[in-house]
This record gives C-alpha cells, structure tokens and sequence, in this order.
C-alpha cells in the first residue's frame, strides 16, 4: 500500500510529472528564444533551468483578485480540481515498465474521458469566472472540442487496432518489435495536430488568442488559480506527449535487452524521457512556425482534413491485417 | 434601390451607428488590451462571431499638444512637436519645419534636402518594418515578430549613427538640419541596405506563401472604393484601394522631385495588399536611400534660422509613414505660434477601419483595425494637464500603497 | 507564389545556430554610436552666464541663478550661472547649439534612473563661481 | 485660374477667392459652407478632405475646411460668431469629416447641426467641467481646468 501511494503522490506519479512540466516549459521557453535570436531565461539556475518554478512560486504568493460577480467556490477550488485531471491521467501512463500506477484492462477510455473532461473543466473555470472574453473563449473552446475530438478518438483508435486491445500497457508490449509509428504514421501526424488544438497552441491557441480575446478563459485569473491553471496547462503538455509516446513510440522500451530489473528501469525511464522530450521538442516547433488561425478555419481543416485521414489509415490498416 | 442610395445609406448607418448600441453583446476592445500598443477602446458589438459595429472612443493619449504648441517658440515647438509620435517622430518635425519655412522665404540648402530625404525614408522602412513584426503579433506568430523586429535594429542604429538618438531624433531645424552627416556613413548605410533587401526579400516570400499568414490576410478588410473613399482616408490604406495618391510625389518636398519615389498600388483592399504595398515601399526606400547616398551633394546644411516668422497661415503636408501628415501653422508675426493644427494619418483612418471591420469576425479585428497601422499617440494630442513647467507629478511607493488599501476597502473587491 | 505551410522552419534552424543578439546589458557595458545624445554637461571654466541656454530650452531644464553683483569699469553686472534640473531634460541638444562659449556638450551617459530625482540637479557652474 | 474657378461659384454670393503659392482660398458666408462643399466635391471632383481647422481669433471663431486636389490645398474659409458658435455639418456630402467636426466640438465648443456626434465628447475625458470654456479658447485657463479636474 505504502509502495503504491509512493508511486502515485512521488514517483512516477504526480510529483514526477509536475517536475517534468517545469522542465517541458523551460524547454518550451529556450526552444523558442533560440528560434527567435534571443537568449531566454537566463539567471535562475543553470541556464535558467528553475525559472518556471521562480514563476510558479511567484505567482502563488501574489494577491487573488476574485470578480464581484464571480462564482466565487467554482472560482477559488475549481483550479485545483482542474490540476487534478491531468495528474490523474499521467498516472496511467507507463513510465518504467510496461504498466502506470493505475493500469487497468480499459485505461484508454478512461483517458479519453480524462482528455474530454479537462476541457469541460476549463469551461465550467470559465464560466465561473464571468466576462465577455471567456464567454467568446468558452465558445470557441467548445466548438474546437468537438471538431478535434473526433480525429483524436479515430487516430488513437489506431493503435488500439494494431494490438487489439483497450490497455495502455498491453499496447506497449505489442511495440516490442516495431512501433506504432511505422505502422500508422498518418495517424501520429492526426494526432500531433488533434494534441496542438487539444493545447492551445498555434495555430489553433483560438480560445485563448492574447490579441483578440485577452487571455481568453483565464483572463479574470490571478495569484494561487492562476498558477495552477499555468502548471495544469504545462501538465496537459506533458501528458499529451507522453500518451503520443505510450501509444505510437513503444512507451518507455528501448532497442534493448537488459536482464537487472533496476538497471532496465533506469533504461526505460531514460527512453521515456526521450522520447517525451523528442514529441514536445516538435511540437514546439511546429507552433512556433505557424499563425494562428480562425475558428471557422480550425473546424473546417479538423473536419475536412484530419478526419478522413483518420478513417484512411484505418482502413489501411483492417486491409493490410 | 439604386447603387448610390445603397451607398448614402451604408454611410448613414455609420454614422448614426457612432452613437446608437445596444450593450448587448458588446465586447471591449481596449483601452489596455494586448493588440494595441496604445491606449484606445473601441466598442464592437457583436451577434455570434461576426461584427455588426465598431465605435470608436478616443482620447486617452491626450496630452494637450496643440494648446502647449502655442506657448513656445518656433524653435522650442520642434522639439515638442516631434514629441507626438515616437515611430514618426521626423515626419512630424518636418512637417511643421517646412509650413514654417513655406511662411519665411528661406531657402534650404541642397545638401540638407537631400538629408532629410535619407532621414525620412530610414524612418519608412522603420516604421513599416515595426507594423509588419506586428502583423506577426496580432497573427499570433511570434517568430516572424521577432526576426522582423531584430531587423528593425539595423535601421535604428543607423538613425543613432546620424543623428544621436533611435527614437527621437531632433534632427530637422528650420532651414536645413541640425548635424552633417558622420564620416564614413555610406559604409554603414550601404551595408545596412544590403542586409536589409535580403531579409525583405525573405519576408516577402514566407507571408505570400505561408497558408496560415495567407487565411488571416488575404481577402479580409475589403471596402468598397467608392465607400471607402468618402471616409477620406489616406497613405498605404488609400494606395491599397487602386487610388495612385502619394504626397512625395503630388507636391514634392525634400529631395523628392529629383529623386523620384515610385508609388505602388492594389486593387485587392485587403490586408495582404496593404503587407505588399508597405513591403514594396520599403524596397523603394532601400533604392531611394542608395541613390541619395552616392549623388548627395556638397555645401551647407543649413541657412539662417530665424527667431520670428512673417504673418500669415502656413499649410504643409508630408507623407508619413502612416499615410499624409497635415499641419496648419498661423503665425502672427511673433516669436511663437498663434494656432498650430495637427492632422495625424491615424485620424483619417480610423473611420475607414471601423468601416472595414463590418461583417469580419472577432478574430479579425487585431489585423484588420490595426491593418492602418494606427498611432493613437498621435491622435489624441491636446492637454490641459501637461503644460506646467515647474510642476512635477511625484508619487511614492508608501502613498501609492496606501490609496491602493483604501480604494479596495471602499470598493470591497477581494473580501470573501 | 505557391501556397505553403510552415515554410518558415529552415530559417528556423539557421537561426538557432546564430548568436543570439540580446545584449546582457546591466552585466556587460552597452556601446553606444559616436554622436549619442545623452546626459548634458557644463565646462564651468567657460560658461559665462550669458544665459542663453535657459532662453532656448524648450523643457525650462536651465534657471539662471543671481550669485552676486561685480563691478566692471564703471558698470554694476549681475553675475549669473546656469542650474540644471537635468531630470526634465529631453536631450535635444538646443543649448549646445546655441552655447557660444563651448561650454556645453552632451555626453554618452545613459543611464539617469536615480531613486531621489534632486540628485539629477547639476549645480556644478555655481560652485565653481561661488 | 481663379475667374475659372470663380465661374464653378456662380450660384453663390459674397464669395473671394485669392491664390497664393499652391494654397486657393476661398472666403464664404456660413450659410453657404454646404453649398461650397458641394459645389466642389460635385463640380470640382475633389473628394478628399484634409482636415478641418478652427481657430479662435477673439471676436469670432474662423475655420477653414482643407481639401487638396492634384497639386493645390483648396481653403473654403468662414468666420462665424463666438457669442452662438452654430454651423451646419458638412458629413452629409464628405462623411470623413464627422471626427474633425467633433474636433472641433470638443475643443472650441463649435455646433455642427448634422453631426450626430455633437452630444459626447471625442477628445476630452468625460470628466471635463461642463461649465467652463473649451480649452482651445482664448479665454480657457489652463490653472483654473486643471484645479476644477482634480489635476493637482
């Protein structure tokens, strides 16, 4: 009982992946600069590795400004709850074996449901916190959900097909030999476009576009939420790599075959920082090439486009089989 | 309906729409809002996504200019005048240099002509370049932002080079201008040029070519001409609409008759135009300046300056970077100004964008309404507030805490 | 030209392989061009206190301040000198212009961000005079 | 150039019209100031207004319609009386002129009768003393606005 509560709360679990946030968001931060001539954050660590925790802590510690005509409990214990979706996600994800802390037979409708109910939190956040601009926001955010949210269930179907199965951890032992990417690599593009909308970044950061809408839903935010919200939106980031990773790149296994079970631990979590860090390093890339479109546009390509590729590789894929 | 009653009436409703909203679905836009550099609201009224008006409110950057203008000397009112806008900070201290010198029978020497011509179009390319890393900003593509403002460095130190400031540069004096040119300038120019046309070229071809630049820009903003035209707008707006208007070549001024600028235009009207027109124009700017570089002639830089200017009223007009820079000077024969009237671009634009903004949507706004590259520093000019020399605003951070506390125990926001 | 996406990713790379042009400026010292205009100063051994400068000045920077009367043949002159509330100083450069004497100029300091702003009064005329 | 351009005013009286360098102008009454702005954005072509300028000049308050064709400013100037300072709007025949008119309004306190935006304020804040003379006023002091807004 201890081991697991350990692994839930420690390691590999929420205080792991908190950790790697802070990292995806200096990466994330540094990418960019580097693209753009500039140095990035610079005098918090080496190489301004603690800067997002500085970040973090700093804003906690501000004062919490709550909107007259706010719900004021939504809005002062719905952050914490909305940290808590992707936390309770990334427990799932296997991260030094073949299974996560809370694999079970069917995760991955459990992921899914984890994937549709962040959004339906960060429109309950803001609703609660009032305003025209997250009504706009929650607008946008909710017809972009549905249009991305069925591309993203058919590309995940993918891999599902391959191994026949719904477990996480049964789809990663199928991956012993080759991944998914190879097998469906039309699906994974699907599926790093679905993972940008399902973000909010260019060129579908619609919801929260800073120079149409402010920041969108959580532009009445401060202090204590809003540092949360940053750390969930980092933890979004986070999982969604490491699911592209589970689903597509084999989870943690590497091309290797190591007997010590410590030292093959030490391998897998190797590989699967890896190969995490490798998925969002593109997906930093990507959006920092493009512009932002509009929202007629997003549901039209996720429509149009993503999903009849989608159901292609598909059926390339009940042919082939 | 006849197509000039459906024209009178379009107008009318803009108009009349200036006062009449319903709150319902209104959206602010402003006055401190992250795709504005400048304070300015501006009410849209939205049904679902889509506009139906815009309103404009004005006013916030008002700092009294006009009224200041007219308590100081001929001399002193350059500095103050060139005060209004940071990007077209020359512009507007030639514009007023040269309705003075249009009072005064002074003739300016050949050599300064020529180098206020490299001054001004150093700041066109400045300027176009700043709107164009911001269209990248209200895009949401930072990237491009940042290139095109690290480019932007390069015309900037030059301007430091010549005349010992980035931003404002006091260079324009009536009669002539105020230092020679550096030795060994046209080192420095030639180089910075060169670089210049490179990265023009770059970025001409990622927006024309690049889908998401091309889905935010292409065909938004469109107005009709013959609407549009009403509403007397002007500079790169006015080009973009098919009208061959260009106050460097309509009533030529500097060194503009000898060398020649070389106006483009569009007959698209919308917002890509006006990235190819600005973008043309700073091609243009990067010729002009060459040329003047190589063939500037020797001599002076500047005659008398003269302490009082005859009797009469003064009109002169410019080709900011922005669009046609007016200025209205009426002198009574003194040492000061008795009336000075400023006419920004910005002013006679902005009836035309709020125009144009009709039936876009939301997301369109950012490009679109600062698609004129708006200045609202340089609108709202007059003050009653700044005039007092002796005076000083000074507040310390222990009262500013202080009137913090007590404003949020009188409004009661915070408490739980 | 033709419609493309993301065509901006090998100028990408280029430039990440570029030195970054951020100056680290309060650790390493900003160069500035030849001709900057920045803090004035006064040569006090030259200014006569003619009083110009405070004539021309479109911020009111310069008062000129009575230090006392001299005798000059058989006329009474009021000695002048000029003080600088360099804290309205827009840099225009007007009085070095119009300075006959030289005894103005602007140097290349920038950095005028001060906590107590009465220490940007530069009285260095009168206290060489008095 | 100027008996032609006279010949274009015919229908109206009490008109001058002098040139000087490349500035016409045109000296109307301010009942005619519609009519002159017809005749020259219908007659003349001229559809482009520069600005409109008000200047105080003591007794009455002169202002001066700038429109620029080709190579001229064409100057349609009327004085009107500061004691009932009441013109008519010319947004009817250039509709870009509605800010400029405001403008006006707002600093000279000048009533353009057409104009819709004649009842708020363009320029000024909205907490500008209702009771005291527009600042651009020869008779505005600038003290007494300042102390009456709490600018102290």
């Amino acid at each position: 009982m201890m081991t697991w509560i350990f692994q839930l709360l420690v390691f590999p679990g929420l205080t792991f992946f908190v950790w790697i946030a802070f990292a995806f968001e200096w990466l994330e931060r540094k990418t960019a600069a580097k693209i753009q001539s500039r140095v990035g954050p610079l005098t918090a660590g080496p190489k301004g590795l603690f800067q997002p925790v500085a970040d973090y802590f700093k804003l906690i510690f501000k004062e919490e400004i709550v909107p007259r005509y706010s719900d004021k409990f939504v809005f002062l214990y719905g952050p914490p709850l909305y940290f808590s979706v992707p936390t309770i996600g990334a427990a799932f994800i296997p991260v030094l074996g073949m299974t996560g802390v809370l694999s079970h037979t069917y995760d991955l409708l459990f992921i899914l449901f984890i994937l549709a109910f962040s959004v339906l939190m960060a429109s309950i956040l803001g609703y609660a916190a009032g305003g025209r601009y997250a009504t706009i926001s929650i607008g946008r955010l909710v017809l972009q959900y549905t249009s991305y949210e069925v591309p993203l269930i058919l590309s995940i179907l993918a891999p599902v097909m391959l191994s026949r199965s719904l477990s996480l951890s049964k789809i990663v032992e199928s991956q012993t030999n080759l991944w998914y990417v190879f097998y469906a690599p039309i699906s994974f593009a699907v599926f790093l476009i679905v993972s940008l909308a399902e973000l909010e970044k260019p060129p579908f950061d619609i919801p929260s576009a800073k120079t149409e809408i402010v920041a969108g839903w959580m532009t009445e935010f401060s202090g204590r939420a809003l540092a949360y919200i940053k750390l969930t939106k980092n933890l979004n980031y986070v999982f969604l790599s490491a699911l592209a990773t589970t689903l597509y790149l084999g989870g943690p296994l590497l091309p290797i075959n190591i007997q010590d079970d410590f030292i093959r631990s030490a391998v897998n979590l190797a590989g699967f920082l890896l190969k995490t860090f490798s998925v969002g390093f593109l997906i930093f890339v990507i959006k920092s090439a493009l512009a932002r479109i509009k929202i007629e546009q997003a549901t039209s390509l996720l429509w149009t486009i993503t999903t009849p590729l989608s159901f292609l590789q598909l059926l390339i894929i009940i042919i082939l089989r | 309906m006849s197509r000039d009653d459906s024209l009178e009436k379009s107008l009318k409703e803009t108009t009349a729409g200036l006062i009449q909203y319903s709150p319902e679905g209104l959206v602010p836009f402003g006055p401190v809002h992250p795709a504005l550099k400048e304070p300015e609201y501006f009410k849209i009224i939205l049904e679902g996504e889509k506009i139906v008006q815009v309103i404009p409110r004005i006013g916030y950057a008002h700092r009294g200019i006009e009224r200041a203008v007219q308590e100081r000397t001929w001399i002193q009112a350059i500095y103050l005048v060139e005060r209004i806008c940071g990007i077209c900070s020359f512009s507007h201290s030639l514009a007023f240099v040269q309705t003075v010198e249009s009072l005064t029978e002074y003739e300016v020497p050949r050599r300064a002509r020529y180098i206020r011509l490299i001054i001004a179009e150093l700041e066109r390319i400045h300027s176009h370049l700043l709107w164009l890393g911001l269209v990248g900003y209200w895009t949401g593509f930072d990237t491009l932002f940042m290139w095109i403002w690290r480019d932007r460095e390069r015309v900037l130190d030059l301007i430091e080079l010549i005349t010992g400031n980035r931003i404002h540069k006091s260079y324009a004096t009536i009669t002539g201008v105020r230092r020679d040119l550096p030795e060994n300038i046209e080192r420095h120019i030639q180089d910075a040029m060169r670089y210049l046309t490179e990265r023009v070229n770059f970025y001409k071809m990622v927006v024309n070519s690049e889908a998401t630049i091309l889905t935010r820009t292409k065909g938004i903003g469109w107005i009709s001409p013959d609407v549009a035209v009403k509403l007397c707008p002007v500079g790169p707006l006015l080009r973009c609409m098919g009208f061959k208007r260009d106050v460097r070549v309509d009533d030529p001024y500097a060194a503009y008759d000898e060398i020649v600028p070389d106006v483009k235009t569009s007959t698209d009207s919308d917002v890509l135009s006006l990235i190819n027109i600005r973008l043309a124009e700073v091609e243009d700017s990067i010729r002009m300046i060459l040329e003047a570089i190589t063939g500037i002639p020797t001599g002076p830089i500047k005659t008398t300056i003269p302490r009082t200017v005859p009797r009469g009223d003064g009109m002169g007009h410019v080709e900011a970077p922005r669009g046609e820079l007016f200025y209205f000077v009426r002198s009574e024969g003194g040492n000061r100004p008795v009336r000075v009237k400023i006419r920004t671009p910005t002013l006679a634009n902005i009836l035309t964008a709020t125009e144009m903004l009709k039936g876009h949507t939301l997301a369109d706004v950012p490009v679109v309404l600062t698609g004129m590259d708006p200045c609202f520093g340089c609108m709202d000019r007059l003050t009653v507030i700044d005039l007092d020399k002796g005076k000083e605003w000074q507040i310390t951070g222990e009262q500013l805490r202080k009137y913090g506390i007590e404003w949020y125990k009188r409004n009661g926001v915070g408490e739980k | 030209m033709r419609r493309r996406i993301a065509i901006a990713i090998p100028e990408m790379v280029k430039t990440v392989f570029k030195v970054a042009v951020t100056k680290s400026y309060p650790f390493r010292e900003l160069e500035v061009s030849e001709r900057f205009r920045g803090k004035l100063d006064i040569d006090p051994d030259k200014c006569t206190g003619c009083g110009v400068c405070a004539i021309v000045c479109p911020a009111s920077v310069i008062t000129m301040v009575e230090l006392g009367k001299r005798k000059i043949g058989d006329r009474e002159v009021t000695i002048k000198r000029p003080v600088f509330n360099l804290y309205n100083c827009i840099s225009c450069g007007q009085c070095v212009d119009d300075c006959r004497f030289n005894a103005l100029r602007l140097t290349k300091e920038f950095e005028l961000a001060v906590p107590d702003k009465n220490s940007l009064i530069m009285r260095k005329a009168i206290e060489l005079a008095s | 150039m100027t008996e032609s351009l006279l010949s274009k005013f015919d229908e109206l009286k009490n008109i001058k019209i002098s040139k000087e360098r490349n500035k016409i102008i045109i000296e109307a009454e301010p009942d005619d100031i519609v009519k002159t702005c017809r005749i020259i954005t219908n007659k003349l072509g001229i559809h482009h207004l520069v600005t409109i300028t008000g200047v105080d000049e003591g007794e009455k308050i002169c202002i001066i319609y700038h429109f620029w064709s080709e190579k001229n400013f064409i100057n349609v100037l009327t004085k009107i009386e500061k004691t009932s300072p009441r013109i008519s709007s010319i947004t009817s025949i250039v509709p870009g002129a509605i800010f400029y008119e405001a403008e006006i309004h707002d600093m000279l306190g000048v009533f353009f009768e057409g104009n819709p935006m004649m009842n708020s304020h363009l320029l000024l804040p909205d907490t500008y003393p209702l009771d005291m003379p527009p600042p651009l006023r020869k008779e505005a002091n600038i003290e007494e606005i300042r102390r009456r807004m709490n600018l102290e």
